[in-house]
């Protein structure tokens, strides 16, 4: 049952009284109304406490209003959907909500790590750097988990987010950010101009300060300003609002980072929609008119909840019907925090006492304190008396020194106002200075970007709406959008006068970043050692690395720092600013990249007939390939395996081998072209015939390796390895096109095009036969080894057929259109019946290149030469290629270099791993005779026992030796022998047969 | 960052790779060993202006000659490369 | 003045009045044995082996900004020795071994903490190519694991192992991996040294070298005026072409920006630092309660220290895919780094062809973690005019002789290190 | 080579052979797309189609051929091909620019395949034949733009994309040929994605994922849009 909200007024505000909801904080059930923040429920229902500092634990309450707060920070939501230090402020309240305080245990009220405050006057700012240090080994096993443990705020949820997240562009000629009066007369005047407007509000409703502070627009109430403008603005084309969206960062080339918070207003998103959306905004021109944030002034006790922003207040009282408190305070320093009264008074809320730090006050305003009874006392705060409960006593230091009491339940402070800097400073520009209203403005905005209203530091309604239309029609115009913008809205301005108070001294803690527990008493220790730059300030007290990112406490910071120093605040400077302007939710950058979706998944052209084979399929790269085809019966991968080869060498089988790259390579100058790619020559290749090819890279190290058949005199069919055939197709295009311009030589890629299958096997033949056209002679005259052709198919559809071999077997590719992928392999497998075939995976193919001693990726590695791969001999010494003269290199050419050779453990019955390194027999392993390692394994069905390929200095001359397989990481150590790397059929008298 | 490829318009970032400063040029046939280790391994690093190889590989792939601010990221000209489509490049 | 809870707690007592500064505010002299180029983690770790290990105390480290500006205190902390390649395996050991002993040698916590470093593997060829990689560890000395998939599902049962693109099969791990708090890193080395008599010079910038007949290098022009030196030590990172150009040299090095990321600070969450190995993410959770993490470098040359949103969204996509209970958590901070990506991976440490200037560059991403043996190696080189033998094969003119040091076998394009 | 369906076709007895297969054909996506409604329900915002038999070859201008390239192409197709990113219709096939100085033909009904088109283009250009190499997804719907929107980061707006707009792009990290057809007589934008055939069912699931918010209509045709 819901408590009755105590510090609700009867009437007014922006919420839907009809619509009551119940919600929950710590336990305790509540309720509010549809159009409440969480922080304005709670104000609501006079809570106060609602949260605990970082670092002592002291009770804090709800100071600001908006996405600048430091303290309400709370837990929304339970279990999977759990989101730790989400603004209480900005948090849109919803039937059911569930929150819950932070950093306290084992409850709000009672903390037991408040009695860190009785060690405060050792925890200050770096005292970590001074201790913790000996024994040594303590800092990892009792020191760090304490401190990681106190760390922290709130806590993460601990299983998967369950909901889903989308990214979206966006383009436009201006972007807006902010709704308030500067925002919406931009958009006004980019819209009437003909520009196609973006204007983002991170809040749920659009108006900004219009709703708290209302004023008079073109002779009508805000409100009513308000409505027609909205009602304009909608009926715009190409103007777009969105609501619940943050323009948080801005990027090169005007592109804006923007979060939208699309269902974060409901317990759980609706089906089939996003919890949030990144927007990608690509604007011709930005207008930031995000308005500016009350700064707080820094004095003991200034963290007592029930000191609240002067600005906040007014936001609660008219914005929300809630009242912080029944009788009221303000310390101010500025003429603005004086329009808190005003409200406060409007709402029939009592008022103490105003201290103004100022020398003196308005006759308007001295007249209004007579009317109603309270005191203008002209000084500082000097102390709040007061705790989990809120304030109850108020000290004042009067200037001349006198001091005064007041009593009262709530504290407005106003220390005068920030533009909101953020977004035209995170190109690294840095704002300037404005003695006038003692603040930074924007300086140095990225291209494209202009600032206006509150934003550029005029905070005057009249200014906001003036500048803001000027700002948005000269955004149109340099969009070229020249429509007639008609006339800007008119408005006064508020009287400004400002005094800069910063800090007061006194007893007791006075907080600059209410977060992370930063006083003024660490900045001038910080300074007394050193740390004076503001960056080391920041980093040796954390000032302004909290979730608010210290939009209410880096000014006032460096600010004091600036007093202790004796420089002036513009010397001082400001630190860096850094994106995003509000913290964002990992997932909405991640979008639907993630789990099954994170990449794309590419599927070969039989992947689907494979999958009813029973195929288990294997990643490589994007795609998924067959690795093996397991049968009934089968106790594991190797059983299946080694029947997959065994059927091959034995009988017939097929692989799919369309992973590959396959480049159509078209031109005159084709032949000449491939000649300085490879290291080898292909103009000399016949049409007909099919050549291994290598390429290396401009340094000399190879870089990739495939057949490449001639299909005409100005028609070749190059191939790639599956890994590198998007980079291939890349250098290729660069050598073409930078490189090599005046060769006329043409690339297409047609990876897509063909569905490519080896079959191999002594009946390969006898299976072909069953497939081509019998016109076709695959006799070994009609059809020699390394021969390329195309044939017909019966059934009429024509098909390239290479005699080539990499499992050493007797064995064609073929290639056929790709949508007969399927087909392909049905057919094989029903022409190949009387033969047996047998389809086979990646892992069998694997089987059969090891035995072969073919190299692959793991002898590719990028850091091998030809030679150390025994291919040195294929180097064409009669022309230039890619990587000739770096591949001459003296390292690159030394005898002691690791080479391809083939490994098998002595015994006979010994696994071998790839990984293990090779170290020469009896010797002790170290650096020094480390001389190699096993790149590729495999079972050889063929020899019945494990056999390998390795990178072993001089291996070939070693043919022979035994050696020591050293592989500490699995313990094991044992006896191989090197080898000549092709185990089986050295003489390649099978595949030319 | 946004590149306007000559043949495809505007463009986002991440449909182009990068290959890197397009000042080297590739030493002829018989250059030498010294000038290749240069062409190969030296940079000026411009921190500045400086012309880039680009290649619109998510694009019409078009290797691309990007004059940019490597300080500010700004791009002033692109340009297509001398063999970029089928332009005619004297044998 | 000593740093400890004693002195600590004396200073409480008179409301830390007392505190003396953490190093002193030097103005440069006219001369001095040894000048440092560059007032981060490297330069000022040379300055203290130079002073403590080889009794160098006449030491200037100039800075242009304030200590730490550059990537010292722009770095996701994490500390490794797991290479698989000649030069850099004992060298990043050696480092790992200074880490250790750190708080002791400086008298000031950097907070080193060995949580572990995982590198996760997706596939077999990933398994294999992290054994080699472990097994040269361990012949090495250095502690390594090679964990299969079982084990992680009792290590980290938060991963997705269930719903993933490219499942997580396992992990090489390196137990005395871990973090360390970067700027305390800077401080402490500032601190120590500055006990020992190096003068630490903020605030001023090199602008040229100043060159006797034969061109020796003989002191520097700076912003706070000319500044002899028997010796200069170049250790500019992001900023090492354009010094060297200073000097006519063209170095094998390209600068890049690598962005890294910081999270809203929440509970311990992660444990150690890992590494997805399917796509672009590293991560670990500082003492604070934030995570930190970072993945790819952008991919073209800049010096203006931002990143763009792909890389961002690669980055978090990554994170997602692998660790999917922190889609809400919140990204509180993005920041970019200005990296000297030399040319095959590795860096270079090496007198160069210039009489009295040496150079201390090209470490790509790798540049915290080797902070201290950075330090001891160049101090080495510059007392001794010989390379330091952990230091032997970080030669500049490798290139020449093709003796690339390539963990990624990526050849000479900066970008893809 | 066309890649619409071959009859199956029954091996003659004196090749002594048991065998008897057919060389059916088979669409990539084919087990990916369920005809029907998707996602949420009501009036479907996007419909999702998949157009099934075409010929599709490129034609690529040999060094300096360019402009000899267009002449027989005028002649043959009636039109000029497309020199710039646009795609042009006429009776029988579509010329879709595809990159500096090559276009595709796309038709069907074996019209204009490769080997019909390589006598016309013999001195100018290189053909590629890519039928089989890409799938054919057509878009449409009130909503069809916004879930382009998440998918594509090139600007759709009818000002910046009208009709006969083309563009090789890339598509949530896919590489495509994007080109916007004719509206539809309900005045519905029209936009057709040549996607790689290994990558049209990964993306063809990212579109259902994009859309499922709208209200999908998913179907496929024989007919070119």
């Amino acid at each position: 049952m819901a408590g009755a909200q105590t510090n609700r007024l009867d009437n007014g505000g922006l919420i839907d009284r009809s619509a009551p909801l119940n919600f929950r904080f710590d336990g305790k059930t509540f309720q509010g109304f549809q159009g409440d923040t969480l922080a304005s429920a709670l104000v609501a229902n006079g809570v106060k406490l609602v949260g605990r500092s970082f670092k002592y634990h002291r009770p804090r309450g709800i100071l600001t209003a908006g996405s600048e707060e430091p303290n309400a920070l709370v837990e929304l939501r339970t279990g999977a959907r759990r989101e730790a230090n989400t603004k209480a402020t900005t948090a849109e309240l919803y039937e059911g909500l569930e929150a819950a305080s932070q950093n306290r245990w084992p409850s709000l009220r009672h903390d037991v790590m408040s009695v860190n405050q009785l060690f405060a006057p050792i925890f200050v700012a770096g005292f970590y750097y001074k201790t913790f240090m000996w024994p040594a080994k303590f800092w990892e096993m009792i020191y760090e988990p304490a401190i990681r443990r106190a760390a922290g705020l709130g806590r993460a949820a601990i299983v998967a987010d369950p909901d889903h997240y989308d990214k979206a562009w966006a383009h436009c000629d201006v972007v807006i950010a902010g709704s308030g009066p500067a925002g919406l007369a931009a958009a006004l005047a980019a819209g009437r101009s003909g520009a196609r407007v973006i204007l983002c509000e991170e809040d749920f409703t659009l108006g900004g300060r219009l709703l708290s502070d209302g004023g008079t627009i073109d002779g009508l109430p805000a409100a009513e300003w308000l409505t027609r403008t909205l009602t304009e603005l909608a009926s715009t084309p190409d103007v777009r609002i969105m609501t619940r969206t943050t323009l948080f960062g801005v990027y090169d080339g005007g592109t804006y980072g923007a979060i939208e918070r699309v269902n974060d207003y409901l317990p759980t998103p609706p089906e089939h929609q996003v919890r949030q959306r990144l927007w990608r905004i690509v604007a011709q021109r930005c207008v930031v008119a995000a308005g500016a944030i009350e700064r707080p002034i820094v004095f003991a006790g200034n963290d007592t909840p029930g000191v609240m922003m002067a600005s906040a207040m007014r936001t609660y009282v008219t914005r929300y019907a809630a009242t912080p408190a029944k009788r009221i305070a303000l310390f101010t320093n500025n003429e603005d925090g004086w329009r808190t009264v005003e409200t406060a008074l409007a709402a029939g809320l009592q008022v103490a006492a105003v201290i103004d730090a100022r020398p003196d006050v308005s006759p308007a305003h001295r007249s209004l304190a007579s009317r109603n009874g309270f005191t203008v006392l002209h000084g500082s705060v000097s102390g709040v008396d007061g705790g989990k409960d809120g304030v109850r006593k108020i000290a004042v230091s009067l200037t001349g020194g006198a001091r005064a009491e007041v009593e009262a339940d709530g504290l407005a402070v106003s220390g005068g106002w920030n533009p909101a800097v953020g977004l035209t400073s995170y190109h690294r520009g840095r704002p300037k200075w404005r003695d006038d209203i003692s603040a930074f403005v924007p300086d140095g905005a990225p291209p494209g970007m202009a600032a206006a209203g509150a934003a550029n530091g005029d905070f005057g309604l009249g200014a906001c709406l003036s500048q803001g239309f000027a700002t948005g029609a000269a955004a149109a115009r340099d969009a070229g959008r020249n429509g007639n913008a008609g006339a800007a809205p008119i408005a006064d301005d508020e009287a400004f006068s400002l005094t800069p108070l910063w800090h007061v001294a006194g007893k007791g803690k006075a907080f600059v970043d209410q977060q992370h527990d930063v006083t003024a008493s660490d900045i001038e220790l910080a300074q007394r050692e050193g740390f004076e730059s503001v960056e080391h300030l920041k980093r040796y007290t954390t000032l302004g690395m909290a979730t608010d990112q210290g939009k209410t406490s880096n000014v006032a910071g460096l600010a004091i720092m600036a007093a202790v120093t004796g420089k002036s605040i513009p010397e001082t400077g400001t630190t860096i600013y850094r994106p995003p302007y509000v913290p964002v939710a990992i997932g909405a950058f991640a979008g639907h990249h993630r789990d099954e979706t994170f990449h794309a998944t590419r599927l070969t052209p039989s992947h689907h007939w494979a999958a009813e084979q029973g195929a288990i399929f294997v990643d490589t790269g994007l795609w998924k390939r067959a690795q093996w085809y397991p049968r009934a019966g089968e106790k594991d991968w190797l059983e299946s395996v080694t029947r997959e080869v065994k059927a091959v060498r034995s009988g017939v089988g097929f692989c799919d081998v369309s992973t590959l790259g396959k480049i159509d390579v078209h031109g005159p100058d084709a032949g000449a072209f491939l000649d300085r790619v490879y290291i080898n020559t292909f103009s000399s290749l016949a049409v007909g015939k099919a050549r291994y090819g290598l390429m290396l890279r401009e340094d000399g190290l190879v870089y990739d390796d495939g057949t490449t058949s001639r299909l005409a005199e100005d028609h070749y069919f190059l191939t790639t390895t599956t890994a590198k055939a998007g980079l291939v197709m890349q250098h290729l295009e660069f050598c073409r096109q930078v490189l090599f311009p005046e060769l006329d030589v043409q690339l297409t890629s047609v990876s897509d095009q063909w569905a490519q299958f080896s079959i191999a096997g002594p009946k390969t033949r006898d299976l072909l036969k069953e497939i081509v056209d019998p016109a076709e002679d695959l006799s070994n005259e009609g059809f020699p080894f390394m021969g390329a052709r195309e044939v017909a198919l019966r059934g009429g559809i024509k098909a390239r057929l290479f005699r080539i071999s990499f499992s050493g077997e007797m064995a064609f590719e073929i290639s056929v259109p790709a949508r007969y992928g399927g087909a392909m392999a049905r057919n094989l497998m029903q022409a190949g019946k009387p033969f047996g075939v047998t389809p086979y995976g990646t892992e069998a193919l694997g089987v059969m290149r090891v035995e072969k001693g073919h190299v692959a990726g793991p002898e590719l590695s990028g850091t091998t030469t030809a030679a150390d791969l025994g291919l040195g001999k294929m180097m064409s010494t009669k022309k230039d290629f890619i990587g000739r003269v770096m591949a001459g290199r003296e390292a690159l050419v030394a005898p002691d270099r690791q080479v391809v050779v083939g490994i098998k453990p002595v015994d006979k019955a010994r696994r071998l791993r790839s990984g293990a390194h090779i170290i020469p027999k009896g010797q002790t392993p170290g650096p020094d005779n480390d001389q190699g390692y096993v790149t590729s394994v495999c079972f050889s069905p063929t020899l019945d026992q494990w056999i390998g390929l390795g990178l072993v200095e001089r291996g070939r001359e070693r043919i022979g030796e035994i050696v020591h397989a050293h592989d500490p990481l699995r313990g094991e150590d044992y006896d191989v022998e090197l080898c000549n790397p092709v185990f089986y059929d050295p003489d390649g008298g099978r595949q030319r047969g | 960052m946004r590149i306007v490829c000559p043949f495809c318009g505007e463009r986002e970032l991440s449909e182009f790779s990068y290959l890197g400063d397009a000042k080297p040029q590739r030493p002829v046939a018989n250059a030498g060993e010294d000038a290749v280790y240069d062409y190969v391994y030296l940079r000026d690093n411009v921190a500045g202006v400086m012309a880039e190889n680009w290649y619109h590989g998510g694009g019409c792939r078009a290797w691309l000659k990007v004059t940019r601010n490597t300080l500010t990221h700004e791009i002033s000209a692109v340009e297509p490369t001398a063999g970029a489509g089928a332009a005619k490049v004297g044998a | 003045m000593k740093y400890s809870i004693f002195s600590l707690a004396r200073a409480a007592l008179s409301g830390h009045k007392n505190w003396q500064r953490t190093w002193r505010d030097a103005s440069p002299k006219d001369h001095y044995d040894v000048v440092v180029i560059g007032g981060g983690g490297h330069g000022l770790a040379t300055a203290w082996f130079l002073a403590s290990e080889f009794g160098i105390k006449n030491v200037a480290v100039l800075e242009k900004g304030w200590i730490g500006s550059g990537n010292a205190g722009r770095n996701t902390t994490i500390i490794r020795s797991n290479y698989g390649l000649p030069g850099n395996t004992g060298f990043y050991e050696l480092s790992m071994k200074l880490w250790e002993r750190m708080e002791q040698d400086l008298n000031y916590n950097s907070m080193v903490s060995q949580r572990g470093v995982l590198n996760l593997y997706h596939s077999d060829a990933q398994r294999d190519a992290y054994a080699r990689r472990g097994n040269t560890m361990r012949i090495n000395g250095i502690d390594a694991e090679l964990l299969d998939q079982a084990a992680l599902k009792k290590m980290l049962p938060f991963l997705n192992f269930d719903h993933a693109r490219f499942p997580v099969q396992g992990g090489l791990l390196q137990r005395r991996g871990g973090t360390a708090r970067h700027d305390a890193v800077v401080w402490g080395y500032a601190h120590a040294a500055s006990e020992l008599g190096v003068d630490i010079i903020q605030n001023c910038e090199v602008t040229g070298f100043v060159r006797d007949g034969n061109g020796k290098v003989t002191g520097v022009e700076t912003s706070r005026g000319k500044i002899g030196a028997g010796k200069v030590g170049m250790a500019v990172a992001g900023s090492s072409s354009r010094v060297a150009a200073m000097a006519g040299l063209r170095l094998p090095i390209e600068s890049h920006v690598l962005q890294a990321f910081v999270s809203e600070a929440i509970k311990p969450l992660i444990p150690g630092v890992m590494t997805f190995g399917a796509g672009h993410f590293y991560v670990s959770q500082s003492d604070k309660g934030g995570l930190v993490f970072g993945g790819d470098i952008d991919g073209y040359n800049s010096y203006a220290q931002r990143g763009n949103l792909p890389v961002m969204e690669d980055v978090c996509e990554g994170g997602m895919a692998l660790i999917p209970m922190i889609g809400r958590v919140r990204l509180l901070r993005q920041w970019g780094g200005i990296m000297d990506m030399s040319m095959d991976g590795s860096p270079i440490i090496d007198k160069t062809p210039v009489d009295g200037l040496y150079l201390n560059a090209g470490w790509c991403y790798g540049g915290f973690k080797a902070t201290p043996a950075s330090g001891f190696v160049f101090a080495h080189l510059l007392a001794r005019d010989e390379s330091h033998k952990e230091a032997a094969l970080f030669r500049l003119d490798r290139f020449q002789r093709g003796a690339m040091i390539d963990e990624k076998g990526q050849g000479a394009q900066p970008n893809l290190h | 080579m066309s890649n619409s369906a071959i009859p199956s076709s029954t091996i003659r007895m004196e090749d002594a052979s048991v065998a008897e297969f057919s060389w059916d054909i088979r669409s990539p996506i084919e087990r990916a797309l369920v005809v029907g409604p998707y996602g949420a329900l009501g009036e479907a915002g996007v419909s999702l189609t998949e157009i099934r038999n075409f010929d599709l070859v490129q034609v690529m201008a040999r060094r300096g051929k360019a402009a000899e390239m267009t002449k027989p192409a005028k002649a043959r197709f009636g039109v000029a091909a497309p020199e710039m990113p646009k795609a042009v219709s006429t009776a029988d096939a579509t010329l879709i620019w595809s990159g500096p100085d090559q276009f595709f033909v796309l038709s069907k009904g074996g019209k204009h395949t490769t080997e019909a088109l390589v006598q016309t283009f013999a001195s100018s250009a290189s053909l590629s034949d890519q039928s089989h190499a890409r799938v054919l997804i057509s878009i449409s719907g009130p909503k069809g733009r916004m879930m382009l929107a998440k998918l594509s980061s090139i600007d759709l707006h009818p000002d910046a994309f009208p009709a006969g707009a083309a563009a090789t792009t890339s598509m949530d990290h896919t590489s495509v040929t994007l080109w916007r057809g004719n509206d539809r007589p309900d005045g519905q934008a029209v936009f057709n994605v040549l996607v790689f055939a290994t990558f049209a069912e990964s993306l063809w699931h990212t579109m259902l994922d994009s859309a499922a918010e709208y209200g999908v209509e998913i179907g496929h045709s024989e007919d070119l849009a």
